[in-house]
C-alpha cells in the first residue's frame, strides 16, 4: 500500500512548486491565480490523505468547503482581474509598478 | 484635610485652559471657513484675545493664591507626605490617583504658581498671534507641572511628566523663533527617549514589587545591586535629559534661543527642576546604594557642567544661549548636591533649584524685554542700555549679580551650601565647584558691562523706552524674591529642613535584601 | 441530533447581520432613486448598530462558562462579544466617514455597502470561531469582501493594482494557513480549537517538539503575519492602503486589526496555547522587525496614507508584543492595544476623508500644511489622534502601549520592552512631524483649497467624538482594562 | 506493486509535470489546460483515498466551472502574448533552488512524523460504503453552520463579481431590464381593460395592426400610466405611481 508520506510528500511537491510560481510569475497575473488554485489543491491533497489514514471524515468536509471558498475566490481574482485589465490594459505585474511597495 | 486641595491645583488650571481655549480666537469658531489670512473679524478677534489673556490672568493668579495655603498649612515638622489625596483609577494595573507633598515638592509648587502668573504677565502684549492657545498651553502646562510635583503613584507621575511636553513642544515651535521646528523636535525626542528608559524601570519595579506603581512603596523596596544599577541608569536617562546634565544638554541651548519668552522661563525655572525633583524622589530612594555605586559618576558629570559650561557660556555671543549655558552650569551645583549624601548638600541642592527658578526666569525676562524692543539678542547689538532704560538697567544688573551668586542674593546661599558639603567629602571637588563662582562672575558680568554699561552702542539702543508698568511688575517681585531669599532663608530652609534630613537617613541605609 | 441542540440563538447577532445585508441588497434591486446609496449606507450603519445592541443584549457574564453552539462550531464567550462590539461600532463609523467619500467618486453602490456588511459578518463569524473550519470560512467571508471594497474604484488604476496585490497575497496567505492547519490536523486529529489543544498537550511535555508540529506552527505564524501585515511580510500593506479608496482603507483599517486578534488569540492562545515556548521567539522577531521596519520607512513617507499604513506595520508589531508575552496578561494587553488601536485607525483616516474634497484626495503630507490656521477644529483633532498614535500621555494610545510593555516586563523579556520603547522614539518623529506639519508651517503655495467643506455634518461630529474619546476615557479606562483581562481570563 | 500504487505513482507523476507545466508555461490557454489536467490527476489520486465524492466534485467544480471561467477570461481580455514572454529564465534557477529546498525539507520533516509506523494504512471501506453518503450527512447535520457561512461566501462572490466588472454606465443604449420597475408593476400598468362598442367598420383593425406587439394601445384609448416594462427605465421612473 502507499505510504501516507508519500502523498504529504506529493502535496509538499505541489506547494512548493506554486509558491515558487508565484514569485517566479513576474509577468502574468493569469497564471498567478492559476498558482493559487495550485496551491490549493496542494492543501487538499493533504486534508484527504489525513482525513483517510485517521479515518475521520472531517477532514473532507474541510477540503468540500475548500473547494467552494476556492471557486468564489477565483471568481473575485477574475473580477479583480478584469476591473484591472480595463484600467491599465496590461496584466504583466512587472508594469504594476504605480505604487512602490 | 477635606479640601483637595493639590487636585484643585492640578485642574483648575487646566480646565481653565481649556475653557480659554474655548473662548479661543475667533478663527476657531467658523469651522471650515480658512478664508487664508482672517481679517475679515478682527475686532472680535482683538475682543476674544483680550478675553482670553483676562481669563487667563485671572487663573494663574487665583490658583497662585490658592497655593498658598500649602506653605502656611504645612507641618515643617514633618516628612511624611502632607495633603494627601487618594482615589482608585485602574484597579487592573493598580494604579491609583494619589497625590501628596512634602518639603522637596512644595516649595517647587509654589515656584510654578508664582511664575505661570509672572509669564501669563510677561506675555500680555507681546503674543499677538493666537493669543487664547498661547494662554491656554501655559495654563494647562502650570496644571500638569503641579501634578508633576505631586504626584505619588509612578504613572500618574509619569502621566503628568509627559504630557507636559506636549505644551511645551506647541508652545516653541508656534511661537518660537526661526530655528523653532528643529528646537522642538529635538527636545521633544530627547525627553522622550529618556522618559521611556524610565518607563520600563517604573514598570520592573511594578513587578519587583509585587503589583505597586506607589512611589513610596518603592522607597521600601529592598533591591539587589545590578538592577538597583539598571534602574538607576534608566531613571538617570530620564532626569539627566531635563536637568540636563553634561552629555545630554545639547536640546538646552536650542530650545531656550528659539523659545518665545515665557516658554523659556518656564524651561529654565521649573521644566529643569524637574529633573533634580525626579533625583530627589526617585533615584536617591529608590537606588540609594546604586547611587553611592555611581557618585562618582554623577559628580563628575556635574562637576564637568559646572567647569566646562561656564566657559562654554563665556564664548557665547547671543544673550539667550549665554544664560541656558549659565543654566546648565548651574543645574550642575544641583546634581552635584544631591550626590554628596550630606544634609548640607541636599539643601543646598534644593535651595538652589529654587533660586535658579527664581534668577534664571528673571533674566529671560530681562533679555526678553530688550528683545521685544530690538529684536535681537546679540550682545555685539547692545551697549549703553542702562542710558535710556534705567529702571531696566537697574533690575538686569541685581539678576547678573545673583546670577554670578554675590553674598545677599539667593544664588549665593544655595551654591554656598553645596560648596560646603562638597568640602565633607573632599576638599578637591569642592575648589574645583568653587571655581564656578569665578567663572559665572566673569561671564555675567561681562555681558552686563557688554549689554548694559558703555557708550550707547546706536541710535536704536538710544530710542529704547524703560520698562513700563506691567514689566517692572513682574520684575519687582523676583528681585524681591531673589534678595528675600538670599538674606533670610530661613523660611524656605525650615520647611524642607525634616524631608531632606529623612531623605539623608534613608539614603544612608542600604536597601539591598 | 436536533435543532434545538444547534441553539441557533447564540448566533443571532450574525444571522441579524447577514439577513440585514441580503435585505439592502434586495432594497437595492427594487428601488431606483438617486440616492439609494446613501440610503443603503444608513441602514448599514443601523444595521451594524442593532448587531451591535444584539451583542450587548446577549453579553454573557464574564465568569459564565462559554457556551458553544452549533456542535460546538461556535463559540459565544465575553471575549466574542466584547470584539463583535467593536467591530460593529468601527465597521459602522468607517461607513459614516466614507458615506459623501464615495458618493463624490461614484463608488457609492448599494453593493459597497453589502460586502461591508458581508465583511462584518465574516469578522463576527471570526470572533466566535471555536473550530478551524468556521475561523478559516470567517476569514475568508472578510477577506474576499475586503478585496472587492479595495477595488470598489474601478476607474482607479491604483485601486485595482492595489486589489489585485491585496488578493494575490491574501489568497497566499490564506494557503499557507490552510497548510499549516493540515498538519495540525493531521497531527492532532481534530479540527475543534479545544480538542487540538487537548491532544497536543503530551506533545507540549516532551523534551524535543515534534518537528512537524513545529512546522506547522510555522505555516500558522507565516500566514499570520502576512493577514497581520506584520514585517518582513508586510510589502502589501502600504500598497493596499494607499491605493485602495480611502473610506475602504479606513474600513480595513479598523475592524479587521481586531478580527485578526480574533484569529491570533484562537489559534495561538487557544489552539496552541501550550506551545508558547515554539511561537514566542518568532513572534517577538516579527514584532521587533514590524516595529522597526513601520517606524523606521513610515520616516521617508511623503504620502499620508502610506505613512498611516506604515504605522499600521509598527502597530501591529506592538500588538504581537503582547501575545509573545505568551500569558493572560499579554493577550489582554494585546486586546486592548488592538481596540484603542483601531478606534484611534479609523479616526485618523475618518480626518483624511473628512479633509478631502470632491475632485482631490487629501493625502499628501504636504497637504497639512498650516491646517491649524485653515481646519483649526480638524486640525486639534488630529493632534489628539496623533500623540494617542505615538503613546504620549495623557491618551489612550499611551495606556495602550503601557500595558504591552508592562505585560513583556512581566514575562521577563526586558530587553525586548527596552527596545520596544526605543523604537516607539522612532515612531514619534514622524507623528511629530505631522504636528508640525498642521501648526508650525506656513500653508504651501499650492495648498489645497479647504474652503468649499463638504457638508458631511456627520463625519465631523463622529471624528470629534472618535478623536476626543481617546482622551475622555481616561477616568473610565481602568474599567476597559479590568473588562479586557477579564474576558482573556475567561477565554484562555 | 499494486495496481493500486502503479496508479498512484503514474498519476502523481502527472500530477506534478502538470502543475510545473502551469507555473512555467507563458500562455495563459496552455496553464489553464495543463491546469485542467493537474486537477484530473488530483482527482485521481483522491479515489485511491477513497475520497470519490470530492474526486468528483473537482472534476465537476474545477474542470467543468472555474476552468472554464479562467479560459472565458483569457480570452476576454486580449493579452498581448508576446509581452509577457521575455525574462522569464532569469528567475529559473534561483526559483527551482529554492522548490527543491522546500520540498526536501517539508518532506524529510514529514516523512518523520508521519512514518507507516505511526499511520499504518486503514482497511479498506466495507463493499455498500458511500463516501457521498457520509459526507452529506456530516454536512447537513453537524457542519450546517459552515455551510451556511459557506453559501455567504458564494453569495459575495457573485455580487463582488457582479459590482466590480458590470459596466452598465458605459453603454447608455445597450437594452437593460429595471428589476425595480418590473416588480413596481401594477396591474393597471399591465392590463387596461378597453371599454367599447361593438363596432362594425373595418378601418378600425387595420390602424392598430402597425403597433408594437409589445405595446398594444389603442390610439383614442386614455393613456395608462407607465409603458410596458421593458421600455427604458428613465420613463417608468418619471411616470412611477409613487
Amino acid at each position: 500500500m502507499i505510504p501516507l508520506s508519500h502523498y504529504l510528500a506529493l502535496g509538499a511537491v505541489l506547494f512548493a512548486l506554486s509558491v515558487v510560481g508565484i514569485f517566479l510569475n513576474r509577468k502574468n497575473v493569469v497564471i498567478l491565480l492559476m498558482s493559487i488554485e495550485l496551491l490549493l489543491l496542494a492543501v487538499n491533497i493533504n486534508f484527504v490523505a489525513f482525513s483517510h489514514f485517521l479515518q475521520d471524515v472531517a477532514g473532507q468536509v474541510f477540503v468540500f468547503f475548500i473547494l467552494t471558498v476556492a471557486a468564489a475566490e477565483s471568481a473575485i481574482g477574475l473580477a479583480i482581474l478584469i476591473v484591472l485589465f480595463r484600467a491599465r490594459r496590461t496584466i504583466n505585474v512587472e508594469e504594476l509598478d504605480s505604487l512602490k511597495g | 484635610m477635606n479640601t483637595p486641595l493639590l487636585s484643585i491645583l492640578i485642574w483648575l488650571p487646566i480646565i481653565g485652559g481649556v475653557l480659554v481655549l474655548g473662548v479661543g480666537d475667533a478663527r476657531g469658531d467658523n469651522n471650515g471657513n480658512g478664508d487664508g489670512n482672517g481679517n475679515g473679524d478682527g475686532n472680535n478677534n482683538g475682543a476674544r484675545a483680550a478675553l482670553a489673556r483676562k481669563l487667563a490672568l485671572g487663573l494663574s493668579s487665583a490658583v497662585l493664591l490658592l497655593s498658598v495655603p500649602l506653605y502656611t498649612q504645612f507641618d515643617a515638622g514633618s516628612a511624611a507626605m502632607q495633603f494627601t489625596e487618594h482615589a482608585r483609577w485602574i484597579d487592573a494595573f493598580n494604579i491609583h490617583y494619589a497625590l501628596g507633598v512634602d518639603g522637596i515638592s512644595m516649595p517647587l509648587i509654589l515656584l510654578t504658581t508664582l511664575l505661570t502668573v509672572v509669564v501669563v504677565v510677561a506675555g500680555w502684549q507681546v503674543i499677538t498671534e493666537r493669543v487664547a492657545q498661547y494662554m491656554a498651553a501655559f495654563l494647562i502646562m502650570e496644571g500638569l507641572m503641579v501634578g508633576v510635583f505631586s504626584a505619588l503613584d509612578a504613572v500618574l507621575f509619569y502621566l503628568f511628566w509627559e504630557a507636559m511636553l506636549i505644551p511645551m513642544f506647541l508652545i516653541i515651535g508656534i511661537w518660537g523663533g526661526p530655528n523653532r521646528i528643529y528646537a522642538t523636535i529635538k527636545f521633544f525626542l530627547y525627553t522622550l527617549l529618556g522618559s521611556l528608559l524610565m518607563l520600563v524601570a517604573l514598570l520592573y519595579l511594578y513587578h519587583a514589587s509585587g503589583g505597586s506603581f506607589s512611589i513610596l512603596d518603592y522607597h521600601r523596596l529592598p533591591l539587589a545591586l545590578t538592577p538597583q544599577i539598571f534602574i538607576f541608569l534608566a531613571f538617570f536617562a530620564a532626569f539627566a535629559v531635563k536637568v540636563p546634565m553634561f552629555p545630554v544638554h545639547t536640546w538646552l541651548p536650542d530650545a531656550h534661543v528659539e523659545a518665545p519668552t515665557g516658554g523659556s522661563v518656564i524651561l529654565a525655572a521649573v521644566m529643569l527642576k524637574m529633573g533634580g525633583y525626579g533625583f530627589m524622589r526617585f533615584n536617591l530612594p529608590v537606588t540609594p546604594d546604586a547611587s553611592r555605586e555611581l557618585a562618582w559618576l554623577m559628580i563628575t558629570l556635574s562637576l564637568i557642567a559646572v567647569v566646562y559650561i561656564a566657559l562654554v557660556a563665556l564664548a557665547q555671543r547671543d544673550m539667550k544661549k549665554l544664560i541656558a549655558y549659565s543654566s546648565i552650569s548651574h543645574m550642575g551645583f544641583v546634581t552635584l548636591g544631591l550626590f554628596l549624601f550630606n544634609a548640607h548638600g541636599f539643601e543646598g541642592a534644593l535651595l538652589q533649584m529654587i533660586s535658579h527658578g527664581f534668577i534664571s526666569g528673571a533674566l529671560f525676562l530681562c533679555v526678553g524685554v530688550l528683545y521685544d524692543r530690538m529684536h535681537s539678542r546679540q550682545l555685539a547689538d547692545y551697549g549703553g542700555v542702562a542710558t535710556p532704560m534705567p529702571v531696566f538697567a537697574a533690575f538686569m544688573v541685581l539678576f547678573a549679580l545673583a546670577n554670578a551668586g554675590l553674598p545677599g542674593t539667593s544664588g549665593f546661599v544655595g551654591e554656598l551650601l553645596v560648596i560646603l558639603g562638597a568640602f565633607q567629602v573632599n576638599a578637591w571637588i569642592a575648589a574645583a565647584a568653587a571655581l564656578t563662582l569665578i567663572f559665572g562672575a566673569a561671564y555675567t558680568l561681562w555681558m552686563v558691562k557688554r549689554v548694559v554699561y558703555g557708550a550707547v552702542a546706536s541710535d536704536k539702543v538710544a530710542a529704547l523706552t524703560d520698562v513700563n508698568r506691567r514689566e517692572i511688575l513682574f520684575l519687582a517681585v523676583l528681585a524681591a524674591l531673589v534678595l528675600l531669599v538670599g538674606v533670610w532663608p530661613a523660611p524656605l530652609l525650615e520647611v524642607m529642613h525634616a524631608t531632606l534630613e529623612h531623605l539623608a537617613q534613608h539614603t544612608a541605609a542600604s536597601k539591598l535584601p | 441530533m436536533t435543532f434545538a441542540s444547534l441553539k441557533v440563538a447564540a448566533a443571532l447577532p450574525e444571522i441579524f447581520l447577514a439577513v440585514a445585508a441580503c435585505a439592502i441588497l434586495l432594497f437595492s434591486a427594487i428601488n431606483s432613486s438617486d440616492n439609494r446609496a446613501g440610503r443603503a449606507c444608513w441602514f448599514a450603519v443601523a444595521a451594524l448598530l442593532i448587531t451591535a445592541l444584539l451583542v450587548i443584549a446577549g453579553f454573557p457574564a464574564v465568569d459564565a462558562a462559554a457556551t458553544t453552539a452549533f456542535n460546538a462550531m461556535f463559540i459565544g464567550d465575553a471575549l466574542s462579544a466584547l470584539m463583535k462590539v467593536g467591530m460593529c461600532l468601527l465597521c459602522a463609523a468607517a461607513f459614516l466617514y466614507g458615506r459623501e467619500y464615495n458618493r463624490a467618486r461614484g463608488i457609492a453602490t448599494c453593493e459597497y455597502y453589502v460586502l461591508g456588511l458581508f465583511s462584518a459578518a465574516g469578522m463576527l463569524v471570526m470572533a466566535s470561531a471555536n473550530h478551524l473550519l468556521t475561523l478559516y470560512l470567517g476569514l475568508e467571508l472578510m477577506s474576499l469582501c475586503l478585496y472587492a471594497l479595495v477595488a470598489s474604484a474601478r476607474e482607479n488604476k491604483l485601486a485595482s493594482e492595489a486589489a489585485m496585490k491585496y488578493f494575490v497575497l491574501g489568497a497566499l496567505a490564506s494557503s499557507i494557513l490552510l497548510y499549516g492547519m493540515s498538519l495540525l490536523y493531521g497531527l492532532t486529529g481534530a479540527l475543534e480549537l479545544p480538542a487540538i489543544r487537548a491532544a497536543l498537550v503530551s506533545a507540549a511535555d516532551a523534551d524535543a517538539v515534534d518537528p512537524a508540529l513545529a512546522l506547522a506552527v510555522v505555516f500558522i505564524v507565516v500566514a499570520l503575519a502576512f493577514k497581520l501585515g506584520a514585517a518582513p511580510f508586510h510589502m502589501w500593506l502600504p500598497d493596499v492602503y494607499h491605493g485602495a479608496p480611502t473610506s475602504t482603507t479606513a474600513f480595513l483599517s479598523a475592524a479587521p486589526k481586531i478580527a485578526a486578534f480574533a484569529v491570533v488569540l484562537r489559534l495561538l492562545a487557544d489552539g496552541l496555547g501550550d506551545l508558547t515556548g515554539v511561537w514566542q521567539s518568532m513572534l517577538i522577531i516579527l514584532a521587533l522587525l514590524s516595529v522597526a521596519v513601520g517606524n523606521f520607512i513610515a520616516i521617508a513617507q511623503h504620502n499620508l496614507k502610506r505613512m498611516l499604513a506604515y504605522s499600521a506595520v509598527s502597530h501591529m508589531g506592538f500588538f504581537l508584543f503582547g501575545i509573545a508575552a505568551g500569558n493572560a496578561a499579554g493577550y489582554s494587553a494585546s486586546l486592548f492595544y488592538v481596540l484603542i488601536y483601531a478606534v484611534m485607525s479609523v479616526g485618523a483616516f475618518g480626518a483624511v476623508l473628512c479633509l478631502a474634497r470632491d475632485g482631490s484626495e487629501f493625502e499628501r503630507l504636504d497637504d497639512l500644511r498650516g491646517l491649524s490656521k485653515r481646519q483649526p477644529r480638524i486640525a486639534l483633532l488630529i493632534l489628539i489622534l496623533m500623540l494617542s498614535m505615538a503613546g504620549i500621555p495623557p491618551t489612550a494610545g499611551f495606556f495602550a502601549k503601557l500595558a504591552v510593555i508592562q505585560a513583556l516586563v512581566g514575562a521577563g523579556l526586558v530587553w525586548v520592552a527596552v527596545a520596544a520603547v526605543l523604537l516607539a522614539v522612532v515612531g514619534a518623529f514622524y507623528y511629530l512631524r505631522v504636528i508640525k506639519l498642521m501648526y508650525f508651517d506656513a500653508p504651501a503655495d499650492d495648498a489645497m483649497d479647504l474652503a468649499p467643506a463638504i457638508a458631511d455634518r456627520p463625519a465631523h461630529v463622529l471624528l470629534a467624538f472618535n478623536a476626543l474619546i481617546i482622551i475622555a476615557i481616561l477616568p473610565w479606562i481602568g474599567a476597559l482594562i479590568a473588562l479586557c483581562n477579564a474576558v482573556i481570563a475567561a477565554a484562555v | 506493486m499494486t495496481f493500486l500504487q502503479f496508479a498512484f505513482y503514474c498519476f502523481a507523476a502527472v500530477l506534478v509535470f502538470a502543475a510545473a507545466g502551469v507555473v512555467t508555461v507563458r500562455n495563459p490557454v496552455k496553464a489553464a489546460l495543463f491546469l485542467v489536467l493537474a486537477f484530473f490527476s488530483a482527482a485521481c489520486v483522491w479515489i485511491t483515498l477513497e475520497a470519490e465524492f470530492l474526486a468528483i466534485v473537482l472534476v465537476l467544480v474545477y474542470v467543468g466551472a472555474v476552468m472554464v471561467l479562467f479560459l472565458f477570461v483569457v480570452m476576454m481580455l486580449d493579452i498581448d502574448l508576446a509581452e509577457l514572454r521575455a525574462g522569464f529564465a532569469r528567475y529559473l534557477p534561483v526559483g527551482s533552488v529554492v522548490a527543491v529546498l522546500l520540498v526536501v525539507e517539508i518532506a524529510l520533516v514529514l516523512a518523520r512524523t508521519f512514518s507507516p509506523e505511526r499511520f499504518a494504512n486503514p482497511p479498506p471501506q466495507a463493499a455498500g460504503h458511500s463516501n457521498t453518503r457520509e459526507l452529506g450527512e456530516q454536512l447537513y447535520t453537524v457542519y450546517i453552520y459552515p455551510f451556511e457561512i459557506a453559501a455567504f461566501i458564494l453569495l459575495v462572490a457573485i455580487v463582488a463579481a457582479i459590482a466590480l466588472t458590470m459596466r452598465a454606465r458605459q453603454r447608455p443604449d445597450a437594452k437593460r431590464i429595471d428589476p425595480a420597475a418590473q416588480v413596481r408593476t401594477r396591474r393597471e400598468q399591465r392590463l387596461r381593460i378597453v371599454q367599447m362598442k361593438p363596432q362594425r367598420r373595418p378601418g378600425a383593425r387595420a390602424s392598430e395592426s402597425p403597433g408594437s406587439p409589445e405595446s398594444p394601445q389603442h390610439p383614442d384609448a386614455p393613456q395608462p400610466e407607465s409603458p410596458s416594462p421593458s421600455s427604458p427605465p428613465s420613463q417608468s421612473t418619471e411616470s412611477s405611481p409613487s
